[in-house]
């Protein structure tokens, strides 16, 4: 049974993100990313990791997601936007696209990952173990990304505050 | 440590004085820290955190030596930037605070002991990079410019992500050391191959090297001419230090498929970054191109010298980055003043500007490798170290294309001791006279004496 | 410890290459959107979805490996992701006051 | 006397006209040149001819590198550093006849040429040599690219230094293979002339070497960058190109090569000596065709040079010996002609033989000087070119005998074209009945080359008793092994 929900989140997340990538309209290659995003969510879930799950589903789907929406509503974007797009390059970049995927698929298909999941720590993915985690090992990594969330803060601000001279 | 720690607070006492309208403290106030900066780590100074660091960064020497030489360069780089930006800048001070920021994560790239920490690093080095190429809002080949740096950027990053976390899923750590042991019990897997190579072609995009080299020359170009100093030398020098670190980690094993990766890639970057060089008719983008030569040339050290080479290289990038700030400064002086951006627009510059052509008549010919000028010697160690490691036929091809290359400089110094006055004089201040006295000064004392500074360096 | 839990049951029954199979196909499948498409906000999005797929990589093989750093490692993936986002859209918002268009070659001024 | 005088007196000289207030820059490097002279003059005088070396500095400098700033000098570089300090009094005294723009960095750079050259000849160690070679260009460079005239000199100049650039980088390499041979880093030529290198390996060493000297000499194909840069420098800078420049890269093969890698030459000395022979008569047949004054000279020096080459490499104590007669007899010989051609220059404003002829009868005394000069470049009996020319002849005919053929008939082309040239503009009809005899000042330093050029002529074993010793310390240890 959970086999086969992993098959279903699997097939819902890589069509989905197909169709994401194929859209005209940017606000539907949103929405149907978000659907992939749910999936994975999905998948977080069914892997133990509850914590991540729902911090995947604040971050990105909350956040991150409703940014993107917000740009395109705030550009007026959601009318289909004409790209002109060649068709050689529609085919050389699914060409890539594959023989990437192809290239990595059969580097590890020799790969024997070796592990027996029989002792599995059911509770690795705690909020409480991730917290103890997050700020011990890795403590200076966390502090660290604050200065990398001040950049980009600093960054959005020079971006688009209005100059005085606009004025 | 303390350095990391200094430099944050500075960066944040640069936004601050933006703030409170005091701009004039941001720079003297950022280059006492960066000083401050120096003496800690060359007096050793860096604290015992050992307790909070979980051997997540490591400050030995290698790591020592490049904060050296990439907060040094920096020093360089804040005057020079005195000079392109006006004070009357609106976001001045967060300009500021964001080069600090992309300095902290050089620091980070260049000790890193952990995956996580590379990664960090690479993405706090350049996520204040693509703010500060676009920040120059109305100018659309800035717009352009920072956009695509951070669309190869992030393009990369996801690689380096796939690639930590590939060998991350072989020995189930991000610990150096940890999958050091692993490496040594278990052998290698064919997973930590996939993931050792996607982690090098990010570095290779970092570095601009062929074939990951396509969005530099635009980027140079399009950015603001101090950010593209830094590009050119901050950033590579931090960038080399991460990679030296990395081979240094993965070097005894499979020794010679990386050799043979990067001895392709060194070479073919040299010969691209020469030739293309060759028909550029806009200074910024020959400075470009020749950065580029440049670092198929180190790679040649690192893949002859392994872990021996940082010497090597922290020689070769502080000369070149300390001629390539001088080249940018009197560019950046040209353009502002006259408008002209060309190659052919400088001839006849030592007719009324005699202090600006010697100085970029010392930086052409330190990046052609005369001696006794600092290019010179940091040419010199990179052939020395592959003749030395047996690799002869490198040092042949290094040199080859350093004689095309040096067609360019001599092509640039050809214009500028030419006749004609089409420039006028430009009007330059005491203090900016004195900068470009003391970058001459360091190119040539560089070059009598090298063993001072390499000394420093090893 | 000895009881057969659910998640037993389901890691049994799904072996990792599968998880790591999935991941690299999300991850193609994104370098393919960033390659293809020239709407920006489409590059973008399909630049998020290859940072999905190394999170889901990660987190399988921090369950498989049952260590709780790949987990770990996620939460950066995700802060990254979101300082790059807002980077990306501000400047994607900029470069729209300014050309009034999201097509990547739009700004095509400096040739390669 | 101590050798470093002759470095620091021109250099000092240089900084001086630089960074004086005022404009002293003719008086200041003129006193500096003779200066140095009288210096030189000074240090043969005193200078003991069963002497090997005489090292007078000797300063470790970068030691990570074992490279020592330490120079010396034995009868070699003794001659080779009279020849350069001469040609640089010549050439600062034929500044003095025409108007240079800038002129303090004008002299400045010829005297920084001049310390740059006395540097290579007195180094002591390889690679403070490779420093000063590489030096010796800059200013070179800069030369010619301000005052050089023509159209091309831009692309000429650029071709001149990016051709010297090649061949010293590679000769850089096969130094830096060479002075790490041993455990510690060391390029002290003592050092350097111990070393026990295999076969296979001098072969590399010397094909680098001689790439660079190939060059610059230069020798047969590497001589394309030479007409261009002689013709379109100014007077003074081709005179110090061909007075010393080519000499320094004969030097090297003699300080360098031979003792270095005798083996190599041994074997594959021979193919340059052909090459050079080759030059000989190829520079002298394209000379037949040349209409530019200036550029017949040029290629008369390649093959002058080219025979000195030849002499060098074929490796005997006499080809050498004859070579460095002639080398001296060649900067003289060419200095003088090509300021016979400056001075007809200055008549009609070019260098075109056809537009000359009839000189002889409005000025007599230019005339027979430069009769006397055409016969030294000619190797007429009694004048300093002829000893040389035959010593390297006799040697060579000894190595092989088709090589001798081939440099012999190129030099009595090189006789018919220069007598054709000096016929055409100093005897025929005349053209112009404005003319003078040449100023009395130009008159006094061509009596001074004729003077050279006879007194050689006479005595010429001066230079061999001076070389004598060095010659033999090069060619003896491995006579003896």
């Amino acid at each position: 049974m959970t086999a086969i929900l992993f098959y279903i989140l699997s097939a819902v997340c890589i069509i989905s993100s197909i169709l994401m990538i194929f859209h005209k309209n940017a606000m539907y290659s949103v929405l149907y990313l978000l659907i992939c995003f749910f999936s994975v969510a999905g998948l977080f879930v069914m892997l133990n990791a509850q914590f991540l799950s729902i911090v995947h589903v604040i971050v990105y789907a909350g956040a991150i997601m409703v940014l993107f929406l917000y740009v395109i509503m705030f550009l007026n974007m959601s009318t289909p936007v004409t790209i002109r797009k060649s068709k050689l390059i529609m085919v050389i970049a699914c060409f890539t696209g594959a023989m990437v995927c192809f290239v990595l698929t059969t580097a590890l298909w020799a790969t024997d990952f070796g592990s027996d999941p029989a002792i599995v720590d059911q509770n690795i993915g705690m909020a409480s173990i991730l917290g103890k985690y997050l700020f011990k090992e890795f403590l200076i990594p966390f502090e660290v990304s604050s200065i990398l969330f001040l950049s980009a803060m600093v960054g959005v601000v020079i971006f688009n505050k209005k100059d005085y001279k606009d004025e | 440590m303390n350095t990391i720690i200094l430099l944050a607070v500075t960066g944040i006492f640069s936004m601050f004085s933006g703030i409170f309208r005091q701009k004039q403290l941001a720079l003297p106030a950022i280059l006492i820290a960066f000083i401050l900066a120096l003496g800690m780590l060359t007096f050793g100074w860096i604290g015992n955190y050992d307790d909070i660091l979980n051997n997540m960064l490591i400050f030995d020497n290698l790591a020592i030596n490049f904060s050296l030489v990439i907060i040094f360069i920096s020093i360089f780089i804040f005057i020079m930037s005195q000079y392109y930006y006006s004070d009357d800048i609106e976001h001045l001070t967060d300009l500021f605070a964001l080069f600090v920021f992309s300095i902290i994560g050089g620091i980070l790239l260049v000790s890193f002991q952990n995956l996580t920490m590379l990664f960090l690093g690479t993405e706090i080095l350049s996520i204040p990079l693509y703010i500060l190429a676009a920040s120059n809002r109305r100018n659309l080949a800035s717009n352009e410019a920072g956009l695509k740096y951070y669309l190869m950027g992030s393009f990369a990053t996801c690689f380096l992500l796939l690639g930590i976390t590939l060998i991350y899923g072989a020995y189930g750590s991000f610990d150096l050391t940890d999958i050091h042991t692993a490496l040594a019990t278990q052998g290698i897997s064919s997973l930590f191959l996939t993931g050792v190579v996607l982690i090098l072609c990010s570095f290779i995009f970092k570095l601009s090297a062929v074939p990951f080299h396509f969005w530099a020359p635009d980027v140079y170009h399009g950015a603001p001419t101090v950010l593209t100093a830094f590009v050119s030398t901050v950033v590579k020098v931090a960038v080399m230090g991460a990679l030296l670190r990395f081979m240094a980690f993965i070097g005894n094993y499979n020794s010679e498929k990386w050799v043979i990766l990067f001895m392709l890639v060194s070479v073919a970057t040299m010969i691209f970054g020469t030739i293309v060089s060759i028909k550029q008719k806009n200074f910024k983008r020959l400075l470009a191109y020749s950065g580029m030569a440049n670092v198929g040339f180190v790679l040649i050290a690192i893949l002859t010298a392994g872990e021996g080479s940082s010497g090597y290289i922290l020689y070769n990038l502080t000369a070149y980055s300390i001629a390539s700030i001088l080249a940018f400064t009197i560019y950046s002086t040209i353009k502002s003043q006259t408008g002209i951006d060309t190659i052919k627009g400088i001839s006849g510059l030592v007719t009324h500007n005699k202090l600006l052509a010697t100085g970029l008549l010392v930086s052409m010919l330190s990046f052609a490798g005369i001696p006794p000028l600092a290019g010179f010697f940091g040419k010199y160690f990179i052939i020395f170290s592959a003749v030395k490691a047996g690799d002869t036929w490198l040092a042949v091809i290094a040199i080859l294309t350093s004689v095309v290359a040096a067609y360019n400089y001599l092509r640039i110094s050809a214009y500028v001791v030419n006749d004609n006055n089409s420039i006028p004089v430009l009007k330059i201040t005491t203090r900016y006279r004195i900068f470009i006295i003391l970058c001459i000064a360091l190119i040539i004392g560089g070059g009598i004496l090298p063993d001072q500074l390499f000394g420093l360096l090893h | 410890m000895n009881d057969i839990t659910p998640l037993q049951d389901q890691l049994r029954l799904v072996p990792l290459e599968h998880y790591v199979f999935l991941c690299l196909v999300l991850f193609s499948i994104g370098l393919t959107g960033v390659l293809l498409r020239r709407n920006l906000i489409n590059v973008f999005l399909s630049l998020e979805l290859m940072l999905n797929s190394v999170n889901l990589l990660a987190v399988s093989f921090s369950v498989y490996y049952n260590d709780p750093n790949g987990q770990a490692f996620v939460f950066f993936v995700m802060v990254v992701a979101a300082a790059e986002v807002a980077v990306g859209l501000a400047m994607l918002v900029m470069i729209y006051r300014n050309v009034h268009t999201v097509d990547i070659n739009a700004l095509n001024d400096l040739k390669w | 006397m101590n050798i470093l005088i002759i470095i620091l007196l021109p250099f000092l000289s240089a900084l001086l006209i630089l960074l004086a207030g005022k404009d002293y820059s003719q008086r200041i490097a003129l006193i500096s040149a003779a200066a140095s002279v009288i210096a030189i003059g000074v240090m043969m005088a005193l200078f003991d001819k069963d002497a090997t070396t005489i090292t007078s500095i000797d300063l470790p400098w970068i030691k990570s590198m074992g490279v020592h700033f330490h120079l010396g000098a034995d009868g070699l570089s003794l001659l080779m550093i009279l020849i350069c300090n001469v040609v640089t009094l010549i050439s600062m005294y034929v500044s003095l006849g025409d108007t240079f723009s800038q002129h303090r960095l004008y002299f400045a750079l010829l005297l920084l040429m001049q310390t740059f050259m006395n540097g290579v000849f007195t180094a002591q160690d390889l690679f403070l040599y490779y420093i000063f070679w590489e030096l010796a260009l800059i200013p070179a460079y800069f030369l010619l690219l301000i005052w050089g005239k023509g159209k091309d000199v831009k692309p000429a100049t650029i071709k001149f230094f990016l051709f010297t650039l090649l061949g010293s980088l590679f000769m850089l390499v096969a130094i830096v293979w060479l002075g790490n041979i041993g455990s510690i880093a060391d390029f002290s030529l003592a050092t350097i002339y111990g070393l026990e290198i295999g076969t296979q390996e001098q072969l590399f060493v010397y094909g680098a070497f001689m790439l660079a000297y190939g060059i610059k000499t230069p020798l047969f194909p590497f001589h394309s960058w030479l007409p261009d840069t002689y013709t379109l420098a100014p007077a003074p800078v081709t005179i110090m190109l061909s007075g010393v420049m080519s000499k320094m890269a004969l030097y090297s093969i003699i300080r360098f090569v031979l003792p270095v890698v005798p083996d190599a030459v041994e074997q594959y000395g021979i193919y340059v000596v052909y090459l050079a022979t080759i030059g000989v008569m190829y520079a002298s047949v394209i000379a037949l065709t040349q209409k530019d004054l200036k550029r017949m000279f040029a290629y008369v020096s390649i093959a002058h040079v080219g025979l000195i080459a030849a002499g060098i490499l074929t490796y005997s104590v006499l080809g050498i010996q004859g070579s460095l007669i002639q080398m001296a007899a060649h900067a003289i010989n060419t200095v003088g002609l090509f300021f016979i051609a400056q001075i007809l220059f200055r008549l009609k404003g070019n260098f075109d033989i056809n537009c000359f002829g009839g000189l002889r009868q409005y000025m007599p005394v230019f005339a027979g000087l430069y009769m006397v000069i055409m016969f030294g470049s000619i190797g007429v009996p009694l004048t300093n070119g002829f000893v040389g020319e035959f010593i390297i002849f006799t040697s060579l005919y000894r190595l092989d005998v088709f090589a001798a053929l081939i440099a012999g008939s190129g030099i009595i082309l090189g006789a018919v074209y220069m007598l054709t040239s000096y016929q055409k503009i100093m005897l025929g009809p005349d053209t112009d009945t404005t003319l003078t005899d040449i100023t009395n000042s130009d008159k006094t330093l061509l009596y001074c080359i004729a003077c050279i050029v006879i007194i050689t002529g006479l005595y010429p074993s001066w230079i061999t008793s001076l070389c004598d010793v060095s010659v033999q310390n090069i060619i003896h240890p491995y006579l003896q092994k």
